[in-house]
């Protein structure tokens, strides 16, 4: 049924086609960015209600939405390479939890930064904020297992199967936090204000979160080449390729050369 | 064409008395992202680099087998 | 079952080849719980506000403490490469692990229940909230710290990093099981934060062994 | 024919290939062994010895290259398959339990390995070892806890014994009780592949050596 | 002195092998501060209340997790058994092994602590007297931590044992240290804790790595 | 005479006995060992041996008897004494910390038993690790694991080396190189103790060997 899918697997290939689409993906992403920002920083009126601070919204929702968009990727292709053994799908696991850490500590920082203005405190113990940090530690952890071990692979491995250990847990952490803080706190704080978003301030909050996923498909791009560069060190094409950026003279020749 | 929404310069600075959380948010995201981006593209730069100096380490180890085993062979 | 049976006696003589052995999580438990007070101050409402969430942070912490070396010395030793070079045995090793971790870690806190229950000034109704809870809640926690234990086996980082790994998934639990606590103090009914955690319970119950199994494959591997 | 092949021999591999540290190892070694054979895999400290005996054992994946158990590979093989049970594995690490005593860490392995439910007492006493058999393994010396390790041969009633250095540690009448035991068991049928530095002074009918270079 | 540098720069190296973790003890400490929130209840004002406790806790916590490995690796290894015959360099490889379990699993707290400050909604004057304490205080944790780990070093019986040799020690530790963050919350002097603290620390510095010393030849011979 | 005996001999030992888990393992056990002597300690496993070098290492009391180091008891020795400098001490665990590399672990080494200030880089090439230098140890093979530990040997000052079965897990070339640095050794007046089950090859001028009995 994946038949199609096989050529795609193989390590040379996709480092071929990561290597055709990143820059492509990159400017893309520079571009709505920065568009984004732009329009959203300049261009639209203030909330009636938040004022000019409501502005963050433009780089705190994409964050945020994307730190979850990024660990359901990053699971879907733990499952994979736990599964079908593939291993191009383990070492996507470990490029792509960075990225979805720093997005989530974005949403994070964004979400601190509006809160002391809009509720008058850096953190409050809310529930979404609270599911948030908590997806913070799982990448954390994702990162910190797969860097553990002598053995590569192998860490790659375990940390694969710690995605997926974590997105069976993910719904499971996310209703209990949300059950828990209605239960101990009563509508102490008002809940997300939802003001009916006038498209004026829709379109750069689309084009925001459409630049936030560009980068992370760009991102992963260029450290999936990475990744694939460094477990297939000992396969002849990567060995050529090295040769060629040898021979280019990146690299001073040293008779000593004690230090790799 | 939608306008520029202050009136001055000074006003976009200061976002009506929220400058330091909107600032704030702005340069951290657009920090951290960059961070992650040059931090990447430094490992896939360096890689290659690296990858040739293994190799050459790993030829001045067969020199130097070679020439233990020839030592070996002209002792015996 | 008879690797079971097996594997169980095995590490039952392991712990009794030190007699006080079985002594020391519960010491540990009543110590840590007497530092609560202690750091936080004895104001006796005080305490019972926050004696659902120590008893539960308390608990976590024995498990913890224990996890680490669960799978390690069979492993050092070449126990493990050979278990599962044989594959068979391997899963009923699993369950006897778990099993015997939780009989010596967490049945002790059960017994030790009333004096907790007394030191930290509960009602009846709360040491019952307790005592349920922890014989739903802990196995769950032995097999999260279980989990850990395979996947960092061969890592060799130590107990931090176990701690990493287990804490998030260990948070609904925690809530749950203090919610219910919680709710027996203020005499409310805490049967759906049981049932909860029973839900809890056996969705782990079917999958964390076999996650096991899988991380010390990849270990040995 | 490579099908006739297969029927005829216990275990057969073609083209391994191992990669460690991004480093190959080896690289097309075929292994085959019938039954009644011993294979002596030779080579220098760091050429891929273990690392062969582990993916015979199923205990690693080869990067490339399949092993066979009587015409199946490994690789697809059901759980609780044959081989594993046909299998009996000692590696560099001899896997006693410190704390527990030799006659413990036997009654494990009966139940773990399906081993014979012969006297635990006599194979102990067989491999001098009488007299110390309820003494945690801790207390005995090297040598002594590698006989413990190695009294699972006495009784294991897997065909293929897969073993990395056994001779390490023992003293020369211990190795001689070693390679006896080797012997009648190839007589039986079984087959054996390991490793050793050490000079075999047995001579085995059917023994092959199969020399792993060390490549850098 | 070459030995003691030389033996700090390998626990340094073993520390760290892999870039990431350094920050494991300060993702360990920050989740375990979540963990009372979410065990407790997170009114803030209660939660300021027992912030002072919770910190000591989380602190013992980390050096515990950490405590256990401080000479097991060694000592299974062979290494200590040479260190131990060749005698001299002994005591400076216990300096360094304290110190560099000091920097490990204390310092970063030190760095982090204006984060906890904040997440547990303390103010600059309490903030100051957590610095202070810690200071003070996680040396003397690491200095009983580590004859702990040299005490049961063959003893082979983990973490637990370990905790409940430290933990009654620690308590005078813990009295005095929440008190000076008790008496900062409230705006009122708490030199005289700290004093305290200072002079349990010098006792112990000058007392303890000698009895660490015993402990280790005790072990090997 | 026996004064004169001592201020002969760099180590003595009288009357030695070892009692463990309250059996005489063994009694009345006399050592001399003169500046480039060889003293090989044989006997059956379990005999004692590692019990002996460990009481002769100073690492454990004798229950009964003493050692003497130049004439001079080690019960009596002064802490830092001039006898635990004189020492190179290398048991059945091989002291190498397994997540550091081979440069890093004998960097450590270095400053811990004040070995030469020698290129660490020829000395591990030496031993034919050249190339695995900056790889955790826990990743080499058992055998190189071994011989970095070993490496200590290319680098000390040390009078008397104390090796328990030096030879496990090294192959046939290792062993022989060894051989070599033991002869230089002792021929530059240095003092070996050591035990082994294998035979060795190479002839030592001044070899002893002292035979224990395996007693129940
Ligand atoms: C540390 C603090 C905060 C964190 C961790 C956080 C986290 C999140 C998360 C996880 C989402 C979910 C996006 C989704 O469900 O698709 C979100 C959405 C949102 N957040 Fe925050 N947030 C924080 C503070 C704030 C503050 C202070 C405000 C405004 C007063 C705010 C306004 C919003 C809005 C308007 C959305 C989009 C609502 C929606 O689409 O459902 N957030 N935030
Ligand atoms: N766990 C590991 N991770 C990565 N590489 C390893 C690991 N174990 C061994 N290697 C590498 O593989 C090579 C072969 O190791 P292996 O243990 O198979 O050698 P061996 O032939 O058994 O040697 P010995 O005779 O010393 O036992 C070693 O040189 C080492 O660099
Ligand atoms: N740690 C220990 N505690 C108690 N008894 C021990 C301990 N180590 C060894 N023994 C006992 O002392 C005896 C001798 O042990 P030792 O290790 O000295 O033998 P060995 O001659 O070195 O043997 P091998 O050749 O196997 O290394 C053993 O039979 C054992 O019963
Ligand atoms: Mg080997
Ligand atoms: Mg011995």
């Amino acid at each position: 049924m994946f038949k199609w899918l096989d050529p795609y697997a193989k390590p040379e290939t996709l480092y071929r086609i990561c290597g055709l689409w990143f820059p492509w993906l990159m400017t893309l992403a520079v571009l709505t960015l920065l568009l984004g920002t732009v329009w959203g920083l300049g261009f639209t009126p203030a909330d009636y209600q938040q004022g000019d601070s409501y502005r963050i919204i433009h780089i705190h929702v994409p964050a945020a939405i994307w730190s979850m968009g990024a660990y359901s990727s990053m699971a879907i292709a733990a499952f994979i390479a736990l599964v079908w053994q593939i291993k191009v799908a383990q070492w996507a696991v470990g490029a792509i939890a960075p990225i979805g850490a720093v997005y989530t500590l974005i949403a994070l920082l964004t979400g601190m930064a509006w809160g002391k203005p809009m509720w008058g405190t850096w953190w409050v113990w809310d529930a979404r904020l609270t599911s948030e940090l908590i997806l913070l530690f799982l990448y954390l952890g994702v990162i910190a297992l797969s860097g553990a071990f002598a053995d590569r692979q192998m860490g790659a491995k375990a940390s694969a199967l710690l995605a997926v250990v974590g997105v069976v847990n993910l719904p499971i952490i996310h209703f209990s936090v949300e059950w828990w803080n209605t239960l101990h706190q009563g509508a102490t704080i008002t809940k997300f204000a939802k003001p009916s978003i006038d498209p004026s301030m829709l379109w750069p909050l689309l084009l925001s979160i459409l630049g936030f996923a560009l980068l992370l498909a760009a991102l992963t791009c260029l450290r999936l080449r990475t990744a694939i560069l460094l477990n297939e060190q000992h396969r002849p094409w990567v060995r050529a390729l090295a040769q060629q950026s040898d021979q280019k003279g990146n690299v001073p020749q040293t008779n000593a050369g004690r230090t790799v | 064409m939608p306008e520029f929404y202050f009136e001055s310069l000074s006003a976009f600075w200061q976002m009506g008395g929220y400058a330091l959380f909107v600032w704030l948010s702005f340069g951290s995201t657009y920090g951290l992202l960059f961070g992650l981006w040059w931090y990447s593209q430094r490992s896939q730069n360096r890689i290659l680099q690296d990858l040739a100096k293994k190799q050459s380490r790993e030829q001045r180890v067969r020199a130097q087998q070679q020439q233990e085993e020839e030592a070996n062979e002209s002792k015996t | 079952m008879v690797m079971f049976k097996a594997a169980f006696v095995r590490e039952w003589r392991l712990l009794a080849r030190q007699k006080a052995d079985w002594l020391n999580p519960l010491m540990f438990f009543v110590i840590v719980l007497t530092l609560f007070p202690l750091g936080i101050g004895a104001k006796p409402n005080l305490l019972a506000e926050i004696a659902p969430g120590i008893i539960w942070i308390a608990a976590l912490l024995s498990v913890l403490l224990g996890a680490e070396r669960l799978f390690k010395e069979d492993f050092r030793q070449g126990t493990l490469e050979q278990l599962v070079a044989a594959d068979e045995p391997l899963f009923a090793y699993v369950l006897a692990k778990i099993t015997s971790s939780w009989c010596s870690t967490a049945l002790p806190l059960l017994f030790i229940s009333p004096l907790i229950a007394l030191l930290l000034g509960l009602n009846a109704a709360a040491w019952q909230a307790i005592v349920l809870s922890l014989l739903l809640g802990t196995p769950l926690l032995n097999l999260l710290a279980a989990l850990g234990a395979a996947l960092t086996l061969s890592a060799d980082k130590g107990g931090i990093l176990l701690a990493l790994l287990i804490l998030p998934l260990y948070i609904p639990l925690l809530i749950f099981a203090s919610a219910a606590v919680d709710n027996a103090t203020l005499g409310l009914d805490y049967s759906a934060q049981l049932a909860v955690l029973a839900a809890m319970l056996c969705l782990a119950a079917a999958l964390v062994p076999l996650a096991v199994l899988k991380a010390l494959r990849l270990n040995v591997g | 024919m490579a099908v006739f092949l297969v029927t005829t021999s216990l275990l057969s591999a073609f083209a391994l290939s191992c990669v460690r540290q991004d480093r190959v190892l080896f690289d097309a070694v075929d292994v085959t062994l019938a039954a009644g054979e011993l294979l002596h895999i030779s080579g220098k400290n760091g050429a891929g010895k273990s690392s062969l005996l582990r993916i015979l054992a199923g205990l690693a994946m080869p990067d490339e290259g399949e092993v066979l158990w009587c015409g199946e590979p490994l690789s697809h093989r059901q759980p609780h398959s044959d081989f594993a049970q046909s299998l009996c594995f000692i590696g560099h690490l001899s896997g006693v339990q410190p704390q527990l005593t030799a006659l413990e860490n036997l009654e494990f392995w009966q139940a773990a390995f399906q081993l014979k439910q012969a006297d635990p007492y006599a194979v102990l006493a067989t491999l001098g070892l009488a007299g110390l058999e309820d003494i945690p393994c801790q207390m005995l010396s090297a040598g002594q806890q590698r006989r413990v390790s190695l009294a699972r041969l006495w009784l294991t009633q897997a065909k293929l014994w897969i073993l990395d250095e056994p001779f390490t540690a023992l003293d020369q009448s211990a190795i001689k009780l070693l390679q006896q035991q080797f012997k009648q068991h190839l007589e039986q049928g079984g087959a054996i592949i390991l490793t050793t530095h050490q000079a075999m002074e047995q001579q085995f009918p059917q023994s092959r050596t199969l020399e792993l270079v060390y490549r850098w």
